[in-house]
Protein backbone atom coordinates (compact mmCIF):
# COMPACT_ATOMS: atom_id res chain seq x y z
CA UNK A 1 0.00 0.00 0.00
CA UNK A 2 0.98 3.29 -1.00
CA UNK A 3 1.08 6.22 1.81
CA UNK A 4 1.22 9.95 0.61
CA UNK A 5 1.75 12.56 3.62
CA UNK A 6 1.40 16.51 2.63
CA UNK A 7 2.04 19.45 4.22
CA UNK A 8 3.26 19.60 8.06
CA UNK A 9 2.09 15.67 7.68
CA UNK A 10 4.90 15.47 5.26
CA UNK A 11 7.19 17.24 7.42
CA UNK A 12 6.72 15.81 10.96
CA UNK A 13 6.76 11.89 9.52
CA UNK A 14 9.44 13.15 7.52
CA UNK A 15 8.78 11.82 4.29
CA UNK A 16 6.31 12.58 1.24
CA UNK A 17 5.38 8.96 0.55
CA UNK A 18 6.21 5.48 1.89
CA UNK A 19 5.51 2.09 0.92
CA UNK A 20 3.90 -0.22 3.55
CA UNK A 21 2.49 -3.41 4.20
CA UNK A 22 -0.98 -3.66 5.49
CA UNK A 23 -1.37 -5.93 8.77
CA UNK A 24 -4.35 -8.18 8.22
CA UNK A 25 -6.21 -6.37 11.05
CA UNK A 26 -5.91 -3.18 9.68
CA UNK A 27 -9.26 -2.61 7.52
CA UNK A 28 -10.35 1.62 8.03
CA UNK A 29 -8.33 4.82 7.31
CA UNK A 30 -8.86 4.81 10.81
CA UNK A 31 -7.13 1.58 12.09
CA UNK A 32 -4.55 2.37 9.55
CA UNK A 33 -3.92 5.70 11.37
CA UNK A 34 -3.44 3.96 14.65
CA UNK A 35 -0.94 1.19 13.16
CA UNK A 36 0.90 4.26 11.20
CA UNK A 37 1.49 6.27 14.56
CA UNK A 38 3.84 3.29 15.74
CA UNK A 39 5.81 3.47 12.91
CA UNK A 40 7.87 6.39 14.46
CA UNK A 41 7.78 9.55 16.57
CA UNK A 42 7.40 11.88 13.87
CA UNK A 43 4.59 9.84 12.87
CA UNK A 44 3.31 9.99 16.50
CA UNK A 45 3.37 13.56 16.07
CA UNK A 46 1.86 14.03 12.37
CA UNK A 47 -1.43 12.55 13.75
CA UNK A 48 -1.27 13.90 16.92
CA UNK A 49 -4.34 16.06 16.54
CA UNK A 50 -6.62 14.35 14.06
CA UNK A 51 -9.76 16.53 13.94
CA UNK A 52 -6.87 18.95 11.67
CA UNK A 53 -6.18 15.93 9.33
CA UNK A 54 -7.88 15.00 5.59
CA UNK A 55 -7.60 11.56 4.54
CA UNK A 56 -8.24 10.53 0.55
CA UNK A 57 -8.07 6.95 -0.60
CA UNK A 58 -7.48 6.78 -4.29
CA UNK A 59 -7.80 9.98 -4.34
CA UNK A 60 -11.11 10.08 -3.52
CA UNK A 61 -11.73 11.88 0.21
CA UNK A 62 -13.15 9.87 2.45
CA UNK A 63 -13.73 9.43 6.53
CA UNK A 64 -11.58 7.85 9.45
CA UNK A 65 -13.89 4.75 8.81
CA UNK A 66 -13.78 4.05 4.98
CA UNK A 67 -12.36 0.70 4.55
CA UNK A 68 -9.06 0.40 2.73
CA UNK A 69 -7.08 -2.61 1.21
CA UNK A 70 -3.72 -3.44 0.12
CA UNK A 71 -3.30 -2.04 -3.24
CA UNK A 72 -4.85 1.68 -2.28
CA UNK A 73 -2.94 4.74 -2.34
CA UNK A 74 -4.30 6.37 1.03
CA UNK A 75 -3.28 9.93 1.31
CA UNK A 76 -2.91 12.22 4.68
CA UNK A 77 -2.90 16.18 4.52
CA UNK A 78 -4.06 18.89 6.23
CA UNK A 79 -7.71 20.53 5.19
CA UNK A 80 -7.11 22.22 2.20
CA UNK A 81 -6.42 26.24 1.97
CA UNK A 82 -6.91 26.40 -1.89
CA UNK A 83 -5.02 28.21 -4.47
CA UNK B 1 -8.78 22.18 -20.49
CA UNK B 2 -6.44 22.17 -17.23
CA UNK B 3 -2.74 22.40 -16.40
CA UNK B 4 -1.31 22.06 -13.18
CA UNK B 5 2.73 23.39 -13.77
CA UNK B 6 5.61 24.92 -11.85
CA UNK B 7 6.51 27.92 -14.63
CA UNK B 8 4.86 30.96 -15.17
CA UNK B 9 2.25 31.47 -17.83
CA UNK B 10 1.29 34.03 -20.49
CA UNK B 11 -2.53 35.41 -19.92
CA UNK B 12 -2.77 36.96 -23.25
CA UNK B 13 -0.73 34.07 -25.02
CA UNK B 14 -3.47 31.66 -23.13
CA UNK B 15 -6.15 33.74 -24.49
CA UNK B 16 -5.27 34.01 -27.97
CA UNK B 17 -4.89 30.24 -28.18
CA UNK B 18 -8.15 29.07 -26.53
CA UNK B 19 -9.89 30.95 -28.81
CA UNK B 20 -7.90 31.15 -32.19
CA UNK B 21 -10.09 30.50 -35.44
CA UNK B 22 -13.29 30.97 -33.28
CA UNK B 23 -15.87 33.30 -34.91
CA UNK B 24 -18.84 32.71 -32.33
CA UNK B 25 -16.91 34.09 -28.92
CA UNK B 26 -17.83 37.50 -27.89
CA UNK B 27 -16.50 37.41 -24.23
CA UNK B 28 -13.44 36.41 -22.74
CA UNK B 29 -13.06 36.75 -18.91
CA UNK B 30 -9.64 35.93 -17.28
CA UNK B 31 -9.06 36.15 -13.50
CA UNK B 32 -5.03 36.00 -13.11
CA UNK B 33 -4.25 35.61 -9.17
CA UNK B 34 -1.40 37.22 -8.19
CA UNK B 35 0.59 36.15 -4.39
CA UNK B 36 -0.11 39.26 -2.21
CA UNK B 37 1.55 40.04 0.94
CA UNK B 38 -0.93 40.48 3.44
CA UNK B 39 1.43 42.09 6.02
CA UNK B 40 0.62 45.93 5.34
CA UNK B 41 -2.93 44.84 6.43
CA UNK B 42 -2.02 43.06 9.55
CA UNK B 43 0.42 42.92 12.31
CA UNK B 44 2.62 40.31 10.42
CA UNK B 45 5.72 40.49 9.36
CA UNK B 46 6.07 41.05 5.39
CA UNK B 47 6.14 37.77 3.11
CA UNK B 48 8.93 37.12 1.76
CA UNK B 49 8.05 33.81 -0.85
CA UNK B 50 4.84 31.24 -0.49
CA UNK B 51 5.09 27.90 -1.60
CA UNK B 52 2.28 25.91 -2.99
CA UNK B 53 2.45 21.99 -2.59
CA UNK B 54 -0.45 19.66 -4.52
CA UNK B 55 -1.03 16.28 -4.65
CA UNK B 56 -0.47 14.92 -8.20
CA UNK B 57 -3.37 13.48 -10.34
CA UNK B 58 -5.88 14.68 -7.24
CA UNK B 59 -5.58 17.66 -7.76
CA UNK B 60 -5.81 17.87 -12.25
CA UNK B 61 -8.98 15.64 -10.97
CA UNK B 62 -10.56 17.93 -9.14
CA UNK B 63 -9.49 20.87 -11.71
CA UNK B 64 -11.32 19.08 -14.59
CA UNK B 65 -14.52 18.08 -12.41
CA UNK B 66 -15.05 21.82 -11.64
CA UNK B 67 -14.42 22.71 -14.90
CA UNK B 68 -16.30 20.31 -16.31
CA UNK B 69 -19.12 21.56 -13.81
CA UNK B 70 -18.91 25.35 -15.02
CA UNK B 71 -19.43 24.28 -18.33
CA UNK B 72 -22.37 22.48 -17.14
CA UNK B 73 -23.86 25.45 -15.94
CA UNK B 74 -22.89 28.03 -18.22
CA UNK B 75 -23.01 28.05 -22.03
CA UNK B 76 -19.16 27.99 -22.42
CA UNK B 77 -17.27 28.14 -25.87
CA UNK B 78 -13.83 27.43 -24.16
CA UNK B 79 -12.71 26.97 -20.76
CA UNK B 80 -9.01 26.94 -19.20
CA UNK B 81 -7.47 26.45 -15.29
CA UNK B 82 -4.09 26.91 -15.39
CA UNK B 83 -2.57 26.44 -11.76
CA UNK B 84 1.13 26.98 -10.18
CA UNK B 85 2.89 25.01 -8.02
CA UNK B 86 6.27 25.17 -5.91
CA UNK B 87 7.35 28.44 -4.65
CA UNK B 88 6.71 32.33 -5.56
CA UNK B 89 7.33 35.70 -4.10
CA UNK B 90 4.91 38.46 -3.85
CA UNK B 91 3.61 39.74 -7.08
CA UNK B 92 4.22 36.49 -9.10
CA UNK B 93 1.43 34.58 -11.47
CA UNK B 94 -0.07 31.75 -9.23
CA UNK B 95 -3.55 31.47 -10.70
CA UNK B 96 -5.30 31.59 -14.52
CA UNK B 97 -8.60 30.86 -15.14
CA UNK B 98 -9.97 31.89 -18.32
CA UNK B 99 -13.66 31.31 -19.43
CA UNK B 100 -14.85 32.51 -23.18
CA UNK B 101 -18.67 32.38 -24.46
CA UNK B 102 -20.85 34.35 -26.90
CA UNK B 103 -22.14 36.40 -24.13
CA UNK B 104 -20.34 38.21 -21.56
CA UNK B 105 -22.57 37.39 -18.29
CA UNK B 106 -21.81 33.50 -18.65
CA UNK B 107 -17.83 34.00 -18.77
CA UNK B 108 -18.26 36.61 -15.83
CA UNK B 109 -20.13 33.69 -14.07
CA UNK B 110 -18.04 30.86 -14.92
CA UNK B 111 -14.70 32.70 -14.11
CA UNK B 112 -16.16 33.49 -10.64
CA UNK B 113 -17.90 30.60 -9.89
CA UNK B 114 -13.95 28.55 -10.35
CA UNK B 115 -12.09 31.20 -9.12
CA UNK B 116 -13.99 31.00 -5.76
CA UNK B 117 -13.69 27.37 -5.80
CA UNK B 118 -10.05 27.27 -6.56
CA UNK B 119 -8.91 29.88 -4.23
CA UNK B 120 -10.49 27.48 -1.32
CA UNK B 121 -11.23 23.92 -2.15
CA UNK B 122 -8.63 22.93 -4.70
CA UNK B 123 -6.28 20.45 -3.33
CA UNK B 124 -3.45 22.81 -2.38
CA UNK B 125 -1.42 23.59 0.53
CA UNK B 126 0.29 26.71 1.03
CA UNK B 127 3.85 27.47 3.28
CA UNK B 128 4.36 31.23 3.65
CA UNK B 129 7.59 32.42 4.46
CA UNK B 130 8.02 35.61 6.47
CA UNK B 131 10.95 37.22 8.72
CA UNK B 132 8.82 35.24 11.01
CA UNK B 133 9.77 32.33 9.64
CA UNK B 134 7.67 29.67 8.08
CA UNK B 135 4.41 28.76 8.71
CA UNK B 136 1.25 26.61 6.59
CA UNK B 137 -1.55 28.41 5.92
CA UNK B 138 -4.96 27.46 7.99
CA UNK B 139 -7.82 26.71 5.71
CA UNK B 140 -10.29 30.02 6.27
CA UNK B 141 -13.77 29.67 7.20
CA UNK B 142 -14.67 33.22 5.94
CA UNK B 143 -13.72 32.07 2.30
CA UNK B 144 -16.58 29.04 2.14
CA UNK B 145 -19.15 31.41 1.91
CA UNK B 146 -18.08 32.61 -1.66
CA UNK B 147 -17.78 29.25 -2.18
CA UNK B 148 -21.52 28.47 -0.58
CA UNK B 149 -23.66 31.20 -2.94
CA UNK B 150 -22.45 29.25 -5.76
CA UNK B 151 -23.71 25.83 -3.19
CA UNK B 152 -20.96 23.84 -4.67
CA UNK B 153 -19.67 20.64 -2.94
CA UNK B 154 -16.34 19.56 -3.82
CA UNK B 155 -16.18 17.51 -7.27
CA UNK B 156 -15.17 13.85 -6.43
CA UNK B 157 -12.01 12.81 -7.94
CA UNK B 158 -11.81 10.49 -10.32
CA UNK B 159 -10.89 6.85 -8.68
CA UNK C 1 -5.90 54.76 -17.23
CA UNK C 2 -7.36 55.04 -20.39
CA UNK C 3 -6.64 54.49 -24.32
CA UNK C 4 -8.68 54.36 -27.73
CA UNK C 5 -6.64 53.28 -30.13
CA UNK C 6 -6.93 51.90 -33.67
CA UNK C 7 -4.34 48.73 -33.13
CA UNK C 8 -4.85 45.42 -31.48
CA UNK C 9 -3.71 45.05 -27.43
CA UNK C 10 -1.51 42.12 -25.85
CA UNK C 11 -3.98 41.22 -23.08
CA UNK C 12 -0.99 39.75 -20.84
CA UNK C 13 1.49 42.79 -21.57
CA UNK C 14 -0.81 45.08 -20.64
CA UNK C 15 -1.74 43.02 -17.04
CA UNK C 16 1.69 42.66 -16.16
CA UNK C 17 2.51 46.44 -16.78
CA UNK C 18 -0.41 47.43 -14.68
CA UNK C 19 0.58 45.62 -11.32
CA UNK C 20 4.45 45.98 -12.32
CA UNK C 21 6.59 45.97 -8.57
CA UNK C 22 3.37 45.85 -6.58
CA UNK C 23 3.10 42.84 -3.61
CA UNK C 24 -0.49 44.48 -2.75
CA UNK C 25 -2.41 42.60 -5.32
CA UNK C 26 -4.18 39.69 -5.39
CA UNK C 27 -6.77 39.42 -8.27
CA UNK C 28 -6.81 40.79 -11.65
CA UNK C 29 -10.04 40.37 -13.85
CA UNK C 30 -9.55 40.71 -17.46
CA UNK C 31 -12.12 41.53 -19.73
CA UNK C 32 -11.54 40.78 -23.47
CA UNK C 33 -13.94 41.35 -25.91
CA UNK C 34 -14.12 39.70 -29.40
CA UNK C 35 -15.64 40.78 -32.54
CA UNK C 36 -18.17 38.01 -32.62
CA UNK C 37 -19.97 36.57 -35.92
CA UNK C 38 -23.89 36.47 -34.69
CA UNK C 39 -25.56 35.23 -38.07
CA UNK C 40 -25.58 31.63 -36.33
CA UNK C 41 -28.01 32.47 -34.31
CA UNK C 42 -30.20 34.36 -36.75
CA UNK C 43 -31.37 34.37 -40.25
CA UNK C 44 -28.65 37.08 -41.27
CA UNK C 45 -25.59 36.52 -43.21
CA UNK C 46 -21.88 36.17 -41.78
CA UNK C 47 -20.37 39.01 -40.56
CA UNK C 48 -17.42 39.72 -42.63
CA UNK C 49 -15.91 43.13 -40.54
CA UNK C 50 -17.24 45.72 -37.92
CA UNK C 51 -16.05 49.13 -38.16
CA UNK C 52 -16.66 51.37 -34.82
CA UNK C 53 -16.84 55.19 -35.00
CA UNK C 54 -15.95 57.26 -32.35
CA UNK C 55 -16.01 60.87 -30.60
CA UNK C 56 -12.45 61.78 -29.93
CA UNK C 57 -12.53 63.99 -27.23
CA UNK C 58 -15.73 62.81 -26.01
CA UNK C 59 -15.24 59.22 -26.18
CA UNK C 60 -12.16 59.53 -23.82
CA UNK C 61 -13.67 61.79 -21.51
CA UNK C 62 -16.73 59.37 -20.96
CA UNK C 63 -14.21 56.51 -20.75
CA UNK C 64 -11.92 58.29 -18.12
CA UNK C 65 -15.20 59.32 -16.10
CA UNK C 66 -16.77 55.53 -16.10
CA UNK C 67 -13.51 54.57 -14.66
CA UNK C 68 -13.21 57.03 -12.17
CA UNK C 69 -16.99 55.98 -11.06
CA UNK C 70 -15.58 52.31 -10.48
CA UNK C 71 -12.14 53.34 -8.62
CA UNK C 72 -15.11 55.13 -6.27
CA UNK C 73 -17.30 52.24 -6.17
CA UNK C 74 -14.95 49.64 -5.44
CA UNK C 75 -11.03 49.64 -4.15
CA UNK C 76 -9.00 49.25 -6.96
CA UNK C 77 -5.14 49.16 -6.77
CA UNK C 78 -5.15 49.82 -10.59
CA UNK C 79 -7.45 49.78 -13.61
CA UNK C 80 -7.19 49.94 -17.48
CA UNK C 81 -9.48 50.35 -20.17
CA UNK C 82 -8.32 50.16 -24.06
CA UNK C 83 -10.78 50.21 -26.56
CA UNK C 84 -10.08 49.84 -30.76
CA UNK C 85 -11.94 52.04 -33.48
CA UNK C 86 -11.90 51.17 -37.17
CA UNK C 87 -12.32 47.71 -39.17
CA UNK C 88 -12.15 44.84 -37.33
CA UNK C 89 -13.02 41.35 -38.68
CA UNK C 90 -14.75 38.77 -36.38
CA UNK C 91 -12.43 37.23 -33.92
CA UNK C 92 -10.26 40.21 -33.40
CA UNK C 93 -9.88 41.87 -30.01
CA UNK C 94 -11.71 44.88 -29.45
CA UNK C 95 -11.80 45.80 -26.05
CA UNK C 96 -10.06 45.52 -22.39
CA UNK C 97 -10.85 46.05 -19.30
CA UNK C 98 -8.14 45.35 -16.47
CA UNK C 99 -9.42 45.63 -12.82
CA UNK C 100 -6.66 45.38 -9.97
CA UNK C 101 -7.58 44.96 -6.45
CA UNK C 102 -6.49 43.23 -3.62
CA UNK C 103 -9.54 40.77 -3.36
CA UNK C 104 -11.04 39.24 -6.07
CA UNK C 105 -15.15 40.36 -5.58
CA UNK C 106 -13.63 43.71 -6.05
CA UNK C 107 -11.97 43.31 -9.05
CA UNK C 108 -14.94 40.91 -10.57
CA UNK C 109 -17.60 43.18 -9.70
CA UNK C 110 -15.76 46.18 -10.89
CA UNK C 111 -14.90 44.84 -14.45
CA UNK C 112 -18.38 43.84 -15.00
CA UNK C 113 -19.31 47.01 -14.21
CA UNK C 114 -16.94 48.83 -16.68
CA UNK C 115 -18.09 46.18 -19.56
CA UNK C 116 -21.31 46.61 -19.41
CA UNK C 117 -21.35 50.32 -19.46
CA UNK C 118 -18.84 50.47 -22.54
CA UNK C 119 -21.04 47.60 -24.29
CA UNK C 120 -23.90 49.99 -24.25
CA UNK C 121 -23.30 53.15 -23.01
CA UNK C 122 -19.85 54.15 -24.63
CA UNK C 123 -19.90 56.43 -27.52
CA UNK C 124 -19.12 54.33 -30.14
CA UNK C 125 -21.34 53.58 -33.62
CA UNK C 126 -20.78 50.18 -34.85
CA UNK C 127 -21.09 49.61 -38.69
CA UNK C 128 -21.56 45.97 -39.82
CA UNK C 129 -21.02 44.21 -43.13
CA UNK C 130 -21.85 41.28 -44.08
CA UNK C 131 -22.87 39.68 -47.73
CA UNK C 132 -26.27 42.16 -47.47
CA UNK C 133 -24.42 44.77 -47.78
CA UNK C 134 -23.37 47.36 -45.22
CA UNK C 135 -25.50 49.23 -42.05
CA UNK C 136 -25.55 50.83 -38.88
CA UNK C 137 -26.21 48.81 -36.31
CA UNK C 138 -29.08 50.53 -33.84
CA UNK C 139 -28.74 51.38 -30.14
CA UNK C 140 -30.04 47.67 -28.51
CA UNK C 141 -32.84 48.11 -25.24
CA UNK C 142 -32.10 44.90 -23.75
CA UNK C 143 -28.80 46.02 -23.03
CA UNK C 144 -29.59 48.99 -20.61
CA UNK C 145 -30.98 46.27 -18.54
CA UNK C 146 -27.52 45.22 -17.69
CA UNK C 147 -26.32 48.61 -17.47
CA UNK C 148 -29.41 49.65 -14.85
CA UNK C 149 -28.68 46.22 -12.16
CA UNK C 150 -25.35 49.06 -11.62
CA UNK C 151 -28.06 52.04 -11.01
CA UNK C 152 -25.51 54.41 -13.56
CA UNK C 153 -26.45 57.42 -15.21
CA UNK C 154 -23.85 57.98 -18.28
CA UNK C 155 -21.10 60.36 -16.91
CA UNK C 156 -20.74 63.50 -18.36
CA UNK C 157 -17.85 64.49 -20.39
CA UNK C 158 -15.92 67.06 -19.63
CA UNK C 159 -17.00 70.46 -21.25
CA UNK D 1 -18.75 76.72 -35.21
CA UNK D 2 -17.30 73.36 -35.38
CA UNK D 3 -20.30 71.24 -36.48
CA UNK D 4 -19.67 67.39 -36.05
CA UNK D 5 -21.32 64.26 -37.58
CA UNK D 6 -20.74 60.91 -36.87
CA UNK D 7 -22.17 57.42 -38.07
CA UNK D 8 -24.92 57.73 -40.73
CA UNK D 9 -25.30 61.60 -39.88
CA UNK D 10 -21.64 61.92 -41.43
CA UNK D 11 -22.52 59.51 -44.02
CA UNK D 12 -25.90 61.24 -45.11
CA UNK D 13 -24.41 65.30 -44.87
CA UNK D 14 -21.21 63.99 -46.55
CA UNK D 15 -18.98 65.27 -44.14
CA UNK D 16 -17.34 64.65 -40.93
CA UNK D 17 -17.18 68.36 -39.78
CA UNK D 18 -17.70 71.55 -41.25
CA UNK D 19 -17.52 75.21 -39.73
CA UNK D 20 -19.87 77.35 -39.88
CA UNK D 21 -21.11 81.00 -39.18
CA UNK D 22 -24.21 81.17 -37.30
CA UNK D 23 -26.62 83.43 -38.12
CA UNK D 24 -27.68 85.39 -35.28
CA UNK D 25 -30.84 84.04 -34.89
CA UNK D 26 -29.71 80.50 -34.84
CA UNK D 27 -29.27 80.56 -30.48
CA UNK D 28 -30.73 77.11 -29.80
CA UNK D 29 -29.94 73.24 -31.31
CA UNK D 30 -33.15 73.25 -32.56
CA UNK D 31 -32.74 76.00 -34.32
CA UNK D 32 -29.16 75.01 -35.42
CA UNK D 33 -30.70 71.77 -37.13
CA UNK D 34 -33.66 73.82 -39.31
CA UNK D 35 -30.68 76.06 -40.24
CA UNK D 36 -28.41 73.34 -41.52
CA UNK D 37 -31.13 71.14 -43.10
CA UNK D 38 -31.08 74.17 -45.51
CA UNK D 39 -27.82 73.65 -46.25
CA UNK D 40 -27.83 70.70 -48.97
CA UNK D 41 -30.30 67.74 -49.71
CA UNK D 42 -28.30 65.38 -47.72
CA UNK D 43 -28.36 67.76 -44.57
CA UNK D 44 -32.13 67.58 -44.79
CA UNK D 45 -31.98 63.53 -45.13
CA UNK D 46 -29.49 63.44 -41.81
CA UNK D 47 -32.22 65.67 -39.74
CA UNK D 48 -35.58 64.23 -41.54
CA UNK D 49 -35.91 61.28 -37.93
CA UNK D 50 -34.91 64.37 -34.73
CA UNK D 51 -36.08 61.19 -32.93
CA UNK D 52 -33.15 58.82 -33.63
CA UNK D 53 -30.28 61.99 -33.70
CA UNK D 54 -28.70 63.32 -30.23
CA UNK D 55 -26.41 66.00 -29.69
CA UNK D 56 -23.68 67.25 -27.73
CA UNK D 57 -22.52 70.53 -27.05
CA UNK D 58 -18.94 71.04 -26.23
CA UNK D 59 -18.86 67.22 -25.82
CA UNK D 60 -21.85 67.17 -23.19
CA UNK D 61 -24.86 65.43 -24.42
CA UNK D 62 -27.49 68.03 -24.39
CA UNK D 63 -31.51 68.01 -25.06
CA UNK D 64 -32.56 70.06 -28.21
CA UNK D 65 -33.48 73.12 -26.59
CA UNK D 66 -29.86 73.89 -25.27
CA UNK D 67 -28.82 76.90 -26.20
CA UNK D 68 -25.52 77.25 -28.55
CA UNK D 69 -23.20 80.30 -29.57
CA UNK D 70 -20.45 80.63 -31.75
CA UNK D 71 -17.26 79.10 -30.91
CA UNK D 72 -19.00 76.00 -29.35
CA UNK D 73 -18.24 72.48 -30.85
CA UNK D 74 -21.68 70.94 -31.91
CA UNK D 75 -22.39 67.17 -32.70
CA UNK D 76 -24.53 65.26 -33.91
CA UNK D 77 -24.79 61.50 -33.90
CA UNK D 78 -27.26 58.42 -33.77
CA UNK D 79 -27.79 57.04 -30.21
CA UNK D 80 -24.76 55.22 -28.99
CA UNK D 81 -24.48 51.90 -29.73
CA UNK D 82 -21.85 50.71 -27.09
CA UNK D 83 -18.53 48.84 -28.10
Amino acid sequence: MRILYFAWLRQRTGTGMEQVTLPDDVRTVSALVEWLKTRSPGHAAAFRELKTVRAAVNQTYVKLDHPVADGDEVAFFPPVTGG
Amino acid sequence: MIRVQSNDFDPGAEQAALVAGRRDVGAVVIFVGLVRDMAPEGDRSALSAMTLEHYPGMTEAQLAAIEAEANRRWPLSASLIVHRYGRMEPGERIVLVVCASAHRAAAFEACAFLVDWLKTKAPFWKLEESADGAGWVEARAEDDAAVDRWAVSPPKAAE
